[in-house]
């Protein structure tokens, strides 16, 4: 690991990229076209290199992944100026361990597709411009728009990139900065503000012995899942706790789960409230805890309601009753599948229930510890922002729209016809490393380097123990000497409206600048702390976490329509390997087969042996998709891990543009979802579109990793029970 | 019923001038096979150019198919190899003489499907330029190759298989090179004079020619079973279900002797047909030979149907369901087909009235062969399709490179037979005037009657050699 | 003994690089060599315990950005391998000095000679000179310097850091005596297994194949 | 190994012959991967990618079965046989089964290599030195895991567009066509943690050496070690788990222990080197 003290600016600085071997890459050889003549390649020697650079040795330097929202930190393995393979920083809420996604984020930083210069829109199409330029076209169209005619669009933002957002939306007049994430927690958030009195607390799955998830795809999508997977671990070993996930669709943490139960979609509520209803009618858990309005409307769902109305067994029921029971603490979550309906919210109500009526309030589910400084937090994505946004943009309320970290043209649905509104919109900026959907529509496309180019702080959303600010720093120098951090862009943007107190030579100095201004509480005592804080990846601020409130809300359950000509539910489920389509130009990514159908490169549908027999189709069979909002043709793969009223088609593939791994791969589910909201939390509710499957007659083989479904009887993964676990290795 | 197998009056000068003419005087439809086969040629070496220049990729071959048509087609062509060793050197031993019309040109196809056996492992392998290192030649790395291998067996087999069979081909020929020698001109008196290494047929001559041939024909027996039980190694020796089979060798022997006689049976037809070789190769021969395949046939039935007992009684449930894929799986109509070909067709053999119909002989050995070549591909791919490791199952289907090559190794393989018959005896003079002279003065009309062996016969008395010293 | 460790040896005949004619010499060197060519050590027996490597090559001349001449610095100056190539002893890469190191001295010492002003240049213009490789092993070979230096300089009972440059020989012959780099030794696989060999290096091929 | 080597050394050479692999190993590297821990969400996998440049194909390619995943992971259905039921949904989730080259000490692969190209290290490593390949595939077919993958193309070409390509990592050969490859278990890394080591003039610790998939799992499900050192946590596992190195048949299996380590396909007698622990469900 880097121990040492050093200056990196200087460092890259100095450093060639590349150092000895610069002219071809060593490693690259082939074996059977290899020149060991004379004088055929090139070495370039470093022309003052650091104490510690030895070519052919590599360092470790930390950095931050954001590959995704949950902001693991990682160690970065540069050797010969090249940023080579990342690994989980121990130190960090991740641990040891990275996720595939912060594997892979690598080919973000290397992708053959990434912009390389600014470019702006003439006659109808984008084509490249000189910064120059680029700063005068910024200046012309937004320097001197109105006040609070200007948005800014942006996924997760943190740290210090927040906080000269804010200032530059201010300096603008605006207080517009919406902030959209396709796969979010915002329902849950929403209920937990409610209940709890706190948007994300803290979990400990680590303290549960037995865990309910009702879509909470925990070790997948769902908030920090290397954090949870490594708290998982710690789960299952000793007394090896329970889990059981209550889904429409099987995501990976439903393949770990010891009691999968396909729910059908939207009914996980009712499903809580049977529990609830079992627990208290069967097992004599008191019911005081829960406010009287609460166990009315439990009584109402006994297990013969339930059944009706969810497709949960009663058998199914009990035994889960009978866990949670028996096996204190537990913990109830809720996530995705659960709450991206009409009736989310009543669905992550009644799974809070649980855990207040279990008691798991304070032990398993705890006050997070937020960082102190409210301004470096996190600003968490929900897809109310993009309704409000596309309402903003239709009452033609922006002259000028900035875009930075996410792709709301491929990912709204396009019954929102986001597009078409957008076009009222005169000046759309992207700030992208990517030509994707969104920047292809843009006026302006503003190239900037890669997570591992530039020097920034963020603030994960998910903070459960300590409170820390990940630093980034750059793991090498930049591929393009054009591209620019997007703190340097907010700094440069800050200056040229001529805002007080920015005059930094570099966002490098200004971030130095702002963590040497930090909290004494903060800070912490390190002789240098920045040189630390640089070195470690971190800068942790332990404090107490808040106290829990448990004020539950309504309980009352909306039934689920029957669909008349769409009987189907479309689950557009949510996959390490896409995410919300963003990882879709990494060539690891579209190569690493699905975790659960083991597709790969490819969109397919998820349908249950029954309907398949009902189509009359077999795996590989194309099916048509129709909803309201259009239709979609896709493979299907068949198997008993989705609900027989569901079709799930992973979001991610389907780019009309994203390059070249990316684009005309697969189909987007998100195209046809309907306009459904919950209302509550004013979300899209992404998993309430009622769709038809037909058989189109089509025949494509299926892009699948494996030749066999089971394992034929060799024993190549054998089960045992949870009882002679704990009998030979429980604690 | 006794037909004579040759007419014993046929004088020895119209044997010269028949075989001679065969030699000479192409006509239109040889140049036409000869434009056949190397077109047959061409689609193969394209392939291969691309093969190798592109990689193995474009043959379909997969993980786990690593291996497919090129080595069913190698096993194929070595088991055809295996005929000319049975007809001159097994049948010489056992003094069976009819064999002698028909036995160099079935060494001649030893030889040459040697010859085309011999390219496929160099053609399978992914980094062709580098084959030479299969050899044990002193390198200035020190290195060697893993003498383990059955690999590397099958690299000295077939060399040292090649190099015996080329001379047993060669020296047996020695007689008849000298007439072509006495009776040509031009560029092929020049040839047949050094070829014919002085050969002037004095006592001498005939003495040590006599005993180098029996020597070789001793050698080239054994010689012959071990290649063959060699190139089983390549799959018993290995531990997938469905090659891990104790009885590979003399399965594969059988096979090989079985799908050799098959191609004889064919070119025996071809070549009485478009050379007039009726006095010579006569139906009695074609008849004995059938007779042999038929004996053959058997055996080799015998040892499938063993196979798939020792397997269905045996205790491995792996090979059990590698069996039971073979059956049933995506290949199974080839097997089926296979089991027709081989097993059911061979009946026809015994029917006299079939045997001695020249066109249903044709097709039928035709389909025997067919049969044997599916019977290699249907040892290698169904093993790679399902085997120990469920999520390494798959299908796969050969790419047109593969096909090409395939293909064009019989183009190959013909072009070669082709050039033969036009440069060298397809007939072996000398022995069929021997053998005439034998029938002339051991089984005129009368003789027939008395000495003409059978199992029958106990009055046997002084049977004279059919090989005369 | 039958087998002379010359068995396989080239000798002293010329290898031209062509792997054809260097099968050849190997061959014919085989075929005359037995015992003729023993010739053990006489020119380095300042490096104790170890059998030098054997064999030659006659490398091309590599043009250069700057004529480095390795016998001023080396031979005449008398100045240590390895103050240059600092990176030998504890790297798989010997390592190009850094131009900043060149500086170190030629900021006061023949700063009127013209190749130090072409190197000015390139230090006042923040570039390295792009140097051709002279020594180049194919990039799935793992030699790394290190082990190699330590096992015949620092832990050589016995041996002179002074003598260093003899060492270094092994592989790169007399670079004492030329002025740019040439390649005298053939570098092939050849010529590392014998001298593992010889002095009981590694025999794993996975220790140098990657 | 030169002619001189082999006439002096014959018995020895003759013996490795014979038997295969060493016999005085210098380290015995093995993983220990729990089923229980494993959540199936292929970080080894990507991990690997980055670490070993494999090469990306593409649709078709991996469609066809021509790709190269070194670290595969496995999915598995329950089925009747196996403890499963015929319910109308896979109430036991998943199994997953992370796949790498087992590193046989008795590996089928090695002795069928024409050019052994494919042998045992002294670290008790099953290595494939990519130079001396010819391409038979004869390895792969002998696997009965089907861990090899072959280059049935120049992948190079098109895998790494500029500037993906910078991100190969230099300590490991780019492969060309015809070519077999598979798991290393990291061997860049174990000769880089064995050149450390010896450069600070110590033994190799646990720890020193972590291959990529063990490195990168979140839930630390993979644990990599030397089976020589007593100390290290592999070894500790696989002796607490009574699984040893050797037999076809443990002596724990017959004596009806619940224990859950297993090899796969340990009745082959292939004597892998990665012992996996069961996967436990609650019923």
């Amino acid at each position: 690991m880097s121990g040492n003290d050093i200056n990196r600016r200087n460092f890259l600085k100095f450093m060639g990229l590349g150092g000895v071997g610069a002219a071809t890459l060593t490693g690259c050889d082939m074996p059977t076209t290899v020149t060991i003549e004379e004088g055929k390649e090139k070495v370039v020697s470093y022309l003052a290199p650091e104490e510690y650079v030895i070519p052919g040795i590599g360092n470790w330097f930390a950095s931050t992944c954001q590959q995704c929202p949950s902001g693991c930190g990682v160690h970065g393995r540069v050797r010969e100026g090249r940023v080579l393979k990342l690994e989980g920083n121990p130190e960090t809420l991740n641990g040891n361990g990275l996720c595939m996604m912060g594997q892979a984020s690598l080919q973000t930083h290397y992708n053959p597709d990434r912009i390389t210069q600014p470019m702006a829109r003439k006659g109808g199409s984008l084509v490249p411009v000189s910064w120059d330029e680029a700063w005068k076209l910024l200046q012309e169209n937004a320097g001197k728009v109105d006040a609070g005619r200007s948005a800014w669009f942006t996924g997760t933002v943190s740290g210090h990139q927040a906080v000269l957002l804010k200032a530059l939306n201010k300096a603008w007049g605006s207080q517009d900065h919406y902030v959209y994430e396709a796969i979010n927690n915002a329902v849950g958030e929403a209920v937990n503000e409610a209940v709890l009195g706190e948007a994300v607390p803290a979990y400990h799955l680590n303290k549960a012995k037995a865990i309910l998830s009702f879509g909470a795809d925990f070790l997948g999508t769902w908030v920090s899942p290397v954090h949870f997977a490594k708290q998982y671990a710690e789960f299952r070993t000793g007394d090896r706790g329970i889990l059981m996930q209550v889904e429409p669709k099987m995501s990976l943490t439903g393949a770990n789960a010891d009691m999968w139960v396909a729910a059908r979609p939207g009914t996980e509520g009712v499903v809580a409230l049977g529990i609830a209803n079992v627990l208290i009618s069967k097992h004599q858990v008191s019911g005081s805890v829960l406010p009287q309005a609460a166990l009315d409307v439990i009584a109402q769902y006994d297990v013969n309601k339930v059944t009706e109305v969810s497709g949960v067994s009663g058998d199914q029921l009990v035994r889960m009753a009978n866990y949670l029971r028996g096996n204190s603490p537990s913990l109830v979550l809720s996530g995705e599948s659960a709450h991206n309906h009409e009736n989310g919210y009543q669905n992550a109500m009644a799974a809070m229930m649980l855990n207040i009526l279990l008691g798991n309030v304070g032990k398993t589910i705890d006050g997070s510890n937020k960082l102190a400084v409210e301004e470096l937090q996190a600003k968490t994505g929900s897809s109310a922002a993009l309704l409000k946004f596309a309402e903003a943009v239709d009452a033609g309320k922006y002259d000028v729209v900035f875009f930075k970290g996410t792709n709301p043209l491929f990912t709204a649905p396009v019954a929102m016809d986001l597009a078409g509104k957008l076009a009222k919109v005169p000046f759309k900026v992207s700030l992208s490393m990517f030509l994707d959907d969104t920047t292809m529509q843009a006026d302006l496309v503003l190239p900037l380097s890669s997570p591992y180019e530039e020097w920034n702080t963020s603030v994960a959303p998910y903070q459960p123990v300590e409170a820390a600010i990940s630093m980034s720093q750059p793991l090498m120098n930049p591929l393009s000497s054009e591209t620019r951090s997007f703190g340097d862009l907010l700094l440069g943007m800050l200056k040229h409206h001529g805002v007080d107190g920015y005059d930094f030579p570099s966002y490098y100095a200004y971030l130095q600048d702002a963590m040497d201004k930090l909290p004494a509480s903060i800070k912490g005592s390190a002789v240098d702390f920045w040189a630390d804080s640089v070195q470690k990846g971190y800068v942790k601020a332990t404090a107490e976490g808040g106290s829990l409130t448990t004020k539950l809300g309504d309980l009352s359950q909306k039934a689920v329509d029957v669909g008349g000509d769409f009987p189907m539910h479309l689950v557009p489920s949510s996959n390490q390997t896409m995410w919300d389509g963003r990882n879709a130009n990494l060539p690891w990514m579209q190569e690493q087969p699905d975790q659960i159908s083991k597709v790969f490169w490819d969109s397919w549908a998820e349908i249950h042996p029954k309907t398949a027999a009902k189509l009359g189709v077999h795996e590989g069979d194309y099916i048509r998709i129709k909803s309201d909002q259009g239709s979609i043709d896709v493979k299907v793969y068949i198997y008993k891990g989705v609900h027989v009223d569901a079709v799930a088609v992973p979001m991610g593939r389907g780019h009309k543009e994203y390059g070249r791994y990316a684009k005309g791969n697969g189909v987007n589910p998100l195209s046809i979802l309907s306009e459904v909201i919950e209302p509550t939390s004013g979300e899209l509710a992404t998993h309430g579109t009622r769709v038809s499957i037909t058989k189109t007659g089509e025949h494509e083989e299926l892009p699948r990793l494996g030749g066999s479904e089971t394992q034929v009887g060799r024993r190549l993964v054998s089960t045992v029970s949870a009882e002679v676990f704990r009998r030979t290795e429980g604690a | 019923m006794h037909t004579k197998d040759i007419n014993e009056n046929i004088a020895w000068a119209k044997i010269n001038e028949d075989v001679l003419r065969s030699m000479e005087n192409p006509r239109v439809g040889y140049w036409v096979a000869v434009a056949a086969c190397i077109l047959m040629v061409s689609c193969a070496v394209l392939a291969e150019i691309y093969q190798y220049q592109v990689g193995m990729g474009p043959s379909n071959l997969n993980w786990p198919h690593m291996w497919d048509l090129y080595i069913a087609t190698f096993v194929f062509w070595i088991g055809m190899s295996h005929s000319g060793t049975l007809l001159s050197a097994i049948l010489h031993i056992i003094g069976a003489d009819w064999r002698k019309p028909i036995y160099r040109f079935a060494e001649a196809m030893t030889t040459f499907s040697l010859l085309t056996a011999g390219l496929f492992p160099i053609i399978h392998l992914g980094r062709v330029w580098n084959m030479y290192w299969v050899l044990p030649y002193v390198s200035d790395r020190g290195i060697w190759p893993n003498f383990r291998s059955p690999l590397i067996w099958d690299a000295f087999a077939i060399t040292t298989y090649l190099t015996s069979s080329a001379m047993f081909l060669f020296i047996g020929m020695i007689p008849d090179l000298a007439i072509c020698r006495d009776n040509a001109r031009g560029w092929r008196q020049k040839l047949y004079t050094v070829l014919s290494l002085g050969w002037q047929g004095d006592d001498r001559q005939w003495r040590h020619f006599r005993r180098i041939y029996l020597l070789m024909a001793c050698f080239l027996i054994p010689l012959a079973v071990s290649v063959h039980s060699i190139v089983s190694a390549d799959f018993a020796m290995s531990i997938m279900p469905g090659w891990h089979i104790t009885s590979f060798p003399p399965y594969f022997v059988a096979g090989a002797l079985y799908s050799g006689c098959a191609a004889i049976i064919t070119l025996f037809i071809i070549l009485r047909y478009f050379f007039r070789f009726e006095e010579y190769m006569t139906i009695p021969i074609l008849e004995k030979t059938c007779k042999l395949t038929f004996a053959i046939a058997m055996v080799w039935s015998y040892l499938t149907l063993v196979e798939f007992a020792s397997v269905w009684y045996g205790h491995d449930m792996a090979s059990k369901e590698a069996l039971i894929a073979r059956f049933t799986g995506a290949y199974a109509p080839f097997f089926w087909v296979m089991l027709f070909c081989g097993i059911v067709a061979p009946f026809g053999l015994a029917f006299e009235r079939m045997r001695r119909h020249l066109p249903t002989m044709f097709v039928l050995s035709l389909i025997l062969n067919v049969g044997m070549w599916l019977e290699r591909w249907m040892i290698v791919t169904p093993t790679l399709e399902s085997s120990y490791y469920p999520f390494a199952f798959d299908t796969m289907w050969p790419g047109i490179v593969q096909w090409a090559i395939v293909f064009g190794s019989f183009g190959w393989f013909g072009l070669l037979f082709l050039i033969f018959v036009k440069v060298f005896p397809s007939v072996s003079m000398y022995e069929v005037k021997e053998m005439v002279f034998h029938r002339r003065h051991y089984h005129s009309e009368e003789q027939a009657v008395k000495f003409h062996r059978r199992a029958t016969d106990r009055q046997l008395t002084d049977q004279p050699g059919t090989e005369g010293a | 003994m039958f087998v002379s460790n010359n068995f396989l040896s080239e000798g002293c005949v010329k290898c031209v690089g062509k792997t054809a004619k260097r099968f050849v010499s190997m061959v014919f060197a085989a075929l005359l060599g037995f015992g003729g060519l023993m010739f053990v050590g006489a020119a380095q027996a300042e490096v104790p315990n170890v059998v030098p490597p054997e064999g030659s090559y006659s490398g091309e001349d590599v043009p250069q950005p700057i004529e480095f001449p390795h016998d001023i610095h080396a031979d005449v100056n008398e100045i240590n391998c390895m103050y240059c190539h600092t990176y030998a002893r504890r790297s798989k890469v010997s390592g190009i000095p850094p131009t900043s190191k060149c500086m170190g001295c030629h900021t006061v010492i023949a700063t009127d000679k013209p190749r130090i002003k072409k190197l000015t240049e390139y230090w006042e213009n923040k570039e390295s000179p792009e140097w051709n490789k002279v020594h180049d092993l194919p990039d799935f070979v793992h030699f790394t310097h290190e082990k190699h230096i330590q096992r015949f300089v620092f832990k050589n009972e016995g041996m002179d850091v002074e003598n260093v440059s003899e060492v270094c020989a092994f592989c790169h012959g007399d670079v004492k005596s030329m002025t740019v780099a040439k390649k005298m030794k053939p570098l092939t696989m050849g010529f590392c297994v014998r001298c593992h060999e010889a002095n009981d290096g590694p025999s794993d091929c996975w220790k140098c194949h990657k | 190994m030169s002619l001189k080597n082999v006439l002096e050394n014959w018995s020895d050479y003759r013996k490795t012959h014979e038997q295969g692999g060493h016999h005085e190993y210098e380290h015995m590297w093995t993983l220990a991967i729990d089923l229980n821990k494993c959540t199936g969400c292929n970080a080894c996998s990507v991990a690997c990618y980055a670490e070993n440049n494999l090469a990306t194909v593409g649709k078709e390619k991996l469609h066809k079965g021509q790709g190269m995943h070194w670290l595969r992971m496995e999915r598995y259905w329950d089925e009747p046989q196996m403890g499963g039921d015929d319910a109308e949904y896979h109430e036991r989730g998943a199994s997953f089964l992370p796949m790498m080259c087992q590193h046989c000490n008795a590996a089928t692969c090695e002795p069928v290599c024409p050019v052994a190209a494919t042998y045992h290290t002294p670290d008790g490593l099953n290595a494939q030195v990519y130079n001396r390949c010819i391409g038979s595939r004869y390895c792969s077919n002998n696997c009965p895991y089907r861990l090899r993958y072959f280059n049935f193309y120049s992948y190079y070409d098109t895998s790494w567009p500029e500037p993906l390509n910078q991100q190969l990592n230099p300590d490991i050969s780019v492969r060309d066509k015809g070519v077999m490859e598979k798991c290393t278990f990291c061997v860049q890394r174990i000769r880089t943690g064995k050149d450390q080591a010896a450069s600070e003039g110590r033994e190799l610790r646990d720890g020193d050496v972590v291959t990529a998939c063990a490195q990168s799992c979140p839930t630390q499900a993979i644990v990599f070690g030397d089976m020589l050192d007593e100390e290290s946590e592999a070894a500790k596992l696989w002796a607490k788990q009574q699984v040893e190195l050797g037999p076809y048949e443990q002596k724990k299996d017959k004596e009806g222990s619940e224990l859950r380590g297993y090899r796969v396909l340990e009745a082959l007698n292939t004597d892998p080197c990665v012992m996996y622990l069961d996967r436990v469900r609650e019923a």
